[in-house]
């Protein structure tokens, strides 16, 4: 198809459809209620169901059952909707369920504000949610990737049989740019019939049961070592980054995701004609964590600046990344304040100026 | 004798006293407000009959109203 | 000698609302207002906020305040009235608010007959996040996540809260009314009265429905929203008390086979 | 090379669209083009404004503190924006409900009775075109002709809508090149 | 020659339950599995279990099943539902799983016309977790949280979900039997056959309320278990037919001032 | 009071009696039942009130209301039911209200099982709900424990104004010992009148408004900070923990917290008599976490072993303390099994012995 | 003539049974089964009416009933 | 010194009740005790079971997988605690529902017809007491006199159920002392 100007709530509905997605659940919240109304007169289009939830909660439940049938499925929300699904979260990955989830972040906590935030990180990536599990997490900066990541997330759902969610800010739900969707589009992962479907038991197939308990502790304790391993087959396989500006050595590396990269891409070119030398990582997957790549990455960096809109939180996995090797340091802003790349630029001055205290 | 005062800056421009009045003696202004609405206002004050169906209309309180005298009350309020 | 016959109540604050021209939220604001004046017990009381358009109403009344979130209203007044009885407690909540996300609580707070005062504004849309289907959108209205209209067939009927909440045998104060037309509003007025007073006297649990306008999500201009209001809203959403706490509650009997 | 504008007025000047048509038509120039509305309050009235950005490059950040150039459709929101214009900028302002003069002596300043024109075109909702082509004169941010085929395209089953809107935006690409033009000469 | 007149439907799994003795959540499941197989749609029955004492149902029938979390039985029976309309889905729930935390989830499910069937096993107890008080645990009835007897004045009265569902307006079939007897049983199959044929022929949503005995958390032997239920939850848990998808909803007018 | 053999479960429903804590809400959940029926006899006697929730949504939300009238109120539940109370513990924090939140884990994920666990960790310590906020979280070893950190839990809700949470396992819950009660506990904290409380707004006082919601972005940032800085007073001040065997060096540092921390201390004392020299680190306060004393012990051992009744959670914090200057080994169970001695002693001598990768 | 045969180790002891029989004609037995319940007997076959109450009622289908020959339907099921 | 055991039986055997009154009585005289019950599966049935711990020293786990000895009222218990008994360690088993033999040669079984006895006392629920009185015996975890202060205090309210459980509970402790001494002696 050509290239077609769309906004980023629309362009990820129409990826779910291009993905052959035809479940939609979901309750409205700004700054994603495009998302529902495009579903709510596009899946009827392609013969699928929309479907508005009663609440979060039963959205949740919804993508559960909708899951165990063997179909795609997909529900979106913002940061105060996403805390009202972590206990049915839970259950789709202890249910190893291919679902994707949707969140356009906003401004916390609590009712907070409906501007873009990145304050959802830890949520998404360690687990809201009760338990041992982990969601696969992506973060689009442009709503092409958004497009792409979108579909690929459906591969991936049903590759592990577990949650991915999409982890945007209000900025990628509500901009509009150039997208394009690929003809003939082939899978990321080879997908196989989804034999474990609850769609009734005939002739004398044993029947499918979807559930997550497991009364017996031994039988839980190998459940959830089961899933440790696929985490870290996704930890192997999985992790995704972009690299930016990097050289043999370089003064500062940045380490962003989401809309926020964008800004740092800018400040690095300008910072280029300051003659400061910087390079970024922006992580993809955020769960998996390009560990060894921002790891090797801050080796060639004197100091290393992670930015974020919240009060730091990305900062512990570059943390737990870095070992203490390097100083790090924090420029977050929060509440729906944006970051410019004049002040990318300023506090890299200050850090390289050795003005700011190490790890400051 | 009642006395209607609206509130201009107050005033959406919403007409639903304009409608809501028996006497239709409510107009709108051909200016606009500090906010950019076009402000109710009161045509023929005279002959007002004081029944307050404006101001309890107003979803914005911007009408008020007082009276010289006694006034008859044509409904509990 | 002049007297001043009508002005904004004490308990209304004097400030602008972020409401649209000619939202009947203002309206029924102003009645709280006024009721809450009229009995005296603005000092002690707390109004739950809900969120929806009327999410800053902490801002528009003279009385202490409390956020709930979405649809939790009747849970939060629960908190507050349990811990404070001597509190007069009054949420004020929208349809999506309260009869959708919120139904749970809506339904559970009456049982337990919570000693509180629900205003429950129904426009039948969701307002503040621009004009989505609510569980009170009629059949065949327009909403944007309905660009149809709404197909009973997928989404079902309109719920009415009022007739639902009658029938539970708990006591309680339950009517709907409207604010479409000036009569209409003094109306409304007389039921929320009746409302705050059961509660004062530790009577009963007391909603009062009040049928709103959305000229803004209904797409018309606010004098054709009220005349839509009455056109198609009257005839679903019949006005009336469904239950008063000296009557027994007015659940179906069995049909029979 | 990049352009970028915010674009600002009162809910109903249709200040929105003609942000899109902007980057509609730089999209199809082949452009690098990204389209960012203010999403307020989950709540109605104010002022409405969004930022769009031409660029050759990917774009950057689609929301900009400093623009190259804004248009104001009225008075609040010339306002609010004025003083972020870049100092070099271009500030296009709807002369018709805005009586104010700008205090900036380091941009260009355009005023553009955009509604009179409109209403003398017997376009009376035409002065959010009026002002795109002040625009596009002024900036060359896009082609004239690219901007016509688009109107063309999104009016298709208007075809009054479609001459009278090319009217003017014609109009105002007038006034927008000549101001660009006086002021080359000055 | 000699012909096996009454064994286990084949719908049934044949396993030991961990029901107590002569708890009737047994009989419940027995009528349900007899329902499935005489239909003939054991092959495409996909059950919903609940979180409570049936939430290992999963190992008692011989049909798919899916596990919902607590309450949310019809939003996961929706969305499979939804997802594959060829299928029949039934979930079954118990009084706090459908009634409590569940309120929000069974009235929209209701409401949008969901074409599945509710098996909704009305105890008056929490069963699982030992015995705390359920919203349809009866006045005075002693609960692990109510440990002197529900007191209404605190609590409210018990929640009759049939007489509070068939107000709603979409089309549905509601209908309250019982288990206690054998006799009460049969009917109560008649009923749970009403329900699925209904959702078979895609006609409506469709919900039976079983009373139902908890020998182990009323602290009574089962025999008198089920005299209790006769003697007290039958008065206030009225047997019969409360809405058919044929007739108009049942909800209460106004009365009036 | 006299020494008194009670249930976990029950020492926590008494010590918020006696912390002056009329009102509970809250739902059932095994495996802690016994607090609400605990509740639900006891507080009548006090004077108090109980109220069973129809969820824990609601119940979230009722200790919102309450906490907002500025009464002392707690509630308490089990995993799946904490992660229903994520969006109103998000707008707790948000809004500044002192509740305290009782978290006794089963395992998961999902239904899971209803069997001792410590897989909640990142949710109550990084945030399980959405947008930028800190639950203070403490973790008892014993009822005596509890009972004294429920007492204090209320003083710290009330002098931070931020929702404190005992993060409890299910042999906590359930199992009977020895508490006392001390007569005439002093706060361990100093207490105001809480003028910031909705209670109706006599005379010219301003309305007092509990609330979230920052619509101008530069307000709700202004908010984070203005949390930020508590929580830093929280990091500086409120950091708790336990140590047992120190000396000068030691061949292992054991970090556990909870229950699971006994069966070290009984595993330090065989490993003893077997020569081999460990010590432990007992994180009490999980938030804040303390970071200081785990990098300064870690220093003294030759490796460090972090033992959990998880997939491995807290290790994360550890990491972030050892910066990579020791290898950290992890030992978990999890569904319910349980740690023995044994299997700790085992597992040190693999360690010591090298056998074991590093960061094996 | 209707038999009944009772699963003694699927049995629980409720005595629904015994009560549901309008012949009481079953019994429970003085020896515990596998699972530590007594378990319900058939005292007197003979006098049985083969009304499938007992079966009916039983939670856990440990009742099963063979007729020989036709037999009698009190009530449709 | 640390005495553990584990107490298992039927549901209405009574087992919580005397590992309660076990780690009571420890805990008057001084000792740190710790009780911790089984709890299964959300839902009714099966065995229950308790484990109790009495040491000089705080209590590291509550829940012990090889302790020192091991109560069973009934054959599914002795079956599934059996095997974990410490070497060295006490099994007690109630013979008057249990006659299987135990397998194990490296610890001391301890047989008590706990039902006969209580039966024969005109106490047929008193079959738990029987049985914690030979444990004490045996083990002298605490002493004879501390848990008849126990029992009295706990059935105050009811004099003629002290009286019968405290002949119990005697005839228990015989039974145990005996067996230690036995052993002792052999
Ligand atoms: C948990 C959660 N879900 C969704 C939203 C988004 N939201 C805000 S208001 C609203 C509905 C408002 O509609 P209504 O209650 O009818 O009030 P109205 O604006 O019509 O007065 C929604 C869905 C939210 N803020 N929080
Ligand atoms: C979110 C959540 N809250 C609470 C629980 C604990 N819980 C399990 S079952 C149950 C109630 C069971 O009662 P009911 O639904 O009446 O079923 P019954 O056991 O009586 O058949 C509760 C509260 C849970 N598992 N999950
Ligand atoms: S008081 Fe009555 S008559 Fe007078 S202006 Fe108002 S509505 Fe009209
Ligand atoms: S009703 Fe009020 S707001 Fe509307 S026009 Fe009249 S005065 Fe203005
Ligand atoms: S959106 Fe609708 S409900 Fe909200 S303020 Fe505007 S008119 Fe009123
Ligand atoms: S607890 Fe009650 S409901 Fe559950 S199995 Fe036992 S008797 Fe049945
Ligand atoms: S009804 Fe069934 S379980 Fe109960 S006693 Fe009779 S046979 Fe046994
Ligand atoms: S069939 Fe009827 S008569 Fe025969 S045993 Fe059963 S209940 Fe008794
Ligand atoms: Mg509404
Ligand atoms: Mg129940």
């Amino acid at each position: 198809m050509a290239k077609k100007l769309m906004k980023g709530s629309e362009a990820i509905g129409e990826a779910a459809v291009q993905a052959g997605c035809k479940l939609f659940f979901g309750y409205p919240i700004t700054p994603q209620n495009e998302i529902p109304e495009y579903m709510s007169h596009r899946l009827p289009q392609v013969g699928g169901m929309f479907v508005q939830a009663e609440s979060e909660v039963a959205a949740s439940n919804m993508i559960y059952g909708a899951a165990g049938s063997g179909e795609r499925v997909f529900t979106s929300s913002s940061s105060p909707g996403i805390s009202l699904m972590q206990e049915a979260i839970s259950y789709i990955a202890g249910s190893e369920l291919p679902v994707v989830l949707v969140n356009i972040m906003r401004a916390g906590p609590g009712l907070g504000g409906i501007l873009p935030s990145q304050a959802d990180y830890f949520q998404a990536t360690k687990g809201g949610g009760h338990g041992d599990y982990r969601l696969l997490v992506l973060a689009p900066w442009s709503v092409q990737e958004a497009a792409d990541l979108v579909q690929d997330a459906f591969d991936l759902a049903d590759y592990y049989r577990n949650p991915v969610m999409i982890l945007g800010d209000g900025l990628i739900g509500q901009m509009m740019e150039p997208v394009e969707f690929k003809e003939g589009r082939v899978p990321c992962k080879p997908l196989e019939p989804k034999k474990w479907a609850a769609t009734g038991c005939k002739g004398d197939r044993p029947t499918n049961i979807i559930n997550s308990l497991y009364l017996d502790p031994k039988e839980l304790e190998d459940h959830n070592q089961k899933l440790v391993a696929k985490y870290e087959t996704m930890q192997r396989d999985e992790v995704r980054f972009a690299e930016y500006g990097a050289t043999e050595k370089y003064d500062l590396l940045i380490v962003a995701y989401g809309t926020v990269a964008r800004v740092c891409v800018t400040a690095i070119e300008d910072m280029r004609e300051e003659g400061i030398n910087a390079a970024m990582i922006r992580p993809v997957s955020l769960y998996p964590f390009p560990y060894a790549k921002v790891r090797e990455a801050a080796q060639k960096a004197k100091a290393v600046l992670v930015t974020e809109l919240s009060t730091g939180q990305m900062i512990e996995d570059v943390r737990l990344a870095v070992e203490g090797k390097r100083p790090i340091h924090f420029y977050g802003r929060q509440g729906g304040m944006l970051i410019s790349p004049e002040e990318i630029t300023a506090k890299a001055k200050a850090i390289l100026s050795k003005k700011e205290a190490r790890n400051g | 004798m009642p006395q209607i005062a609206i509130d201009r800056e107050r005033c959406k421009g919403c007409e639903l006293c304009v409608n809501a009045c028996p006497q239709k003696i409510l107009g709108m202004a051909k200016e606009i407000n500090g906010r950019g609405y076009f402000f109710a206002t009161v045509v023929e004050q005279k002959r007002c009959i004081g029944c307050r169906l404006c101001c309890i209309t107003c979803p914005d309180v911007a009408i008020e109203m007082r009276v010289h005298g006694t006034m008859y009350h044509y409904f509990a309020y | 000698m002049a007297e001043t016959v009508f002005c904004r109540p004490e308990a209304l604050a004097n400030v602008h609302t972020h409401y649209c021209p000619g939202c009947t939220h203002g309206v029924i604001h102003r009645l709280v207002a006024e009721v809450v004046d009229e009995l005296g017990v603005r000092e002690r009381t707390i109004g739950i906020a809900p969120v929806g358009c009327s999410v800053l109403a902490y801002n528009y009344f003279t009385t202490d305040f409390h956020e709930a979130s979405h649809g939790r209203a009747p849970a939060v007044a629960t908190g507050v009235k349990r811990a404070r009885p001597d509190l007069v407690v009054f949420s004020y909540q929208g349809d999506g608010d309260l009869a959708s996300i919120g139904m749970g609580e809506i339904v559970h707070c009456a049982n337990r007959g919570e000693k509180i005062t629900v205003i429950f504004v129904n426009n039948a849309i969701y307002g503040m996040t621009g004009g989505q289907m609510a569980p009170t959108t009629l059949p065949g209205q327009v909403a944007t996540t309905c660009q149809t209209g709404r197909d009973v067939s997928l989404a079902g009927y309109p719920i009415r809260v009022s007739e639902l909440l009658s029938t539970l045998r708990t006591p309680a104060f339950v009517a709907r009314a409207s604010v479409h037309t000036p009569l209409m509003a003094v109306n409304a007025k007389e039921m929320i009265r009746r409302a705050f007073k059961y509660q004062i006297a530790n009577a009963c649990f007391s909603l009062v429905e009040v049928l709103s306008t959305c000229p803004t999500n209904w797409g018309i201009p606010p004098a054709e929203a009220t005349a839509w209001l009455e056109a198609n809203m009257i005839p679903y959403y019949p006005l009336g008390i469904f239950k008063v706490p000296e009557k027994e509650d007015r659940a179906p009997k069995p049909m029979g086979k | 090379m990049q352009n970028d504008v915010i674009m600002a007025g009162f809910g109903g000047q249709g200040v929105l669209l003609i942000g899109k048509m902007l980057a509609y038509a730089g999209m199809h120039q082949g452009k690098e083009v990204s389209w960012m509305p203010s999403y307020g309050p989950e709540m109605r009235g104010g002022t409405a404004n969004c930022t769009v950005v031409i660029s050759d490059r990917a774009v950057g950040s689609p929301v900009i503190q400093c623009p190259k150039a804004v248009v104001a459709m009225n008075l609040p929101s010339m306002e609010k924006f004025e003083p972020d214009i870049k100092p070099g900028g271009l500030l296009i302002v709807n002369s018709s409900l805005i009586n104010r003069e700008s205090s900036r002596k380091d941009i260009t300043v355009l005023k553009v009775q955009a509604n009179d024109i409109a209403n003398e075109l017997g376009n009376p909702k035409g002065a959010n075109m009026v002002i795109l082509g002040a625009y596009l004169g002024a900036t060359k941010a896009v082609s004239l002709e690219e901007m016509e085929k688009l109107i063309a395209e999104t009016f298709a089953h208007k075809p009054k809508v479609v001459e009278s809107n090319i009217k003017a935006l014609r109009r105002g690409y007038e006034l927008g090149e000549g101001a660009k033009a006086k002021k080359g000469a000055a």
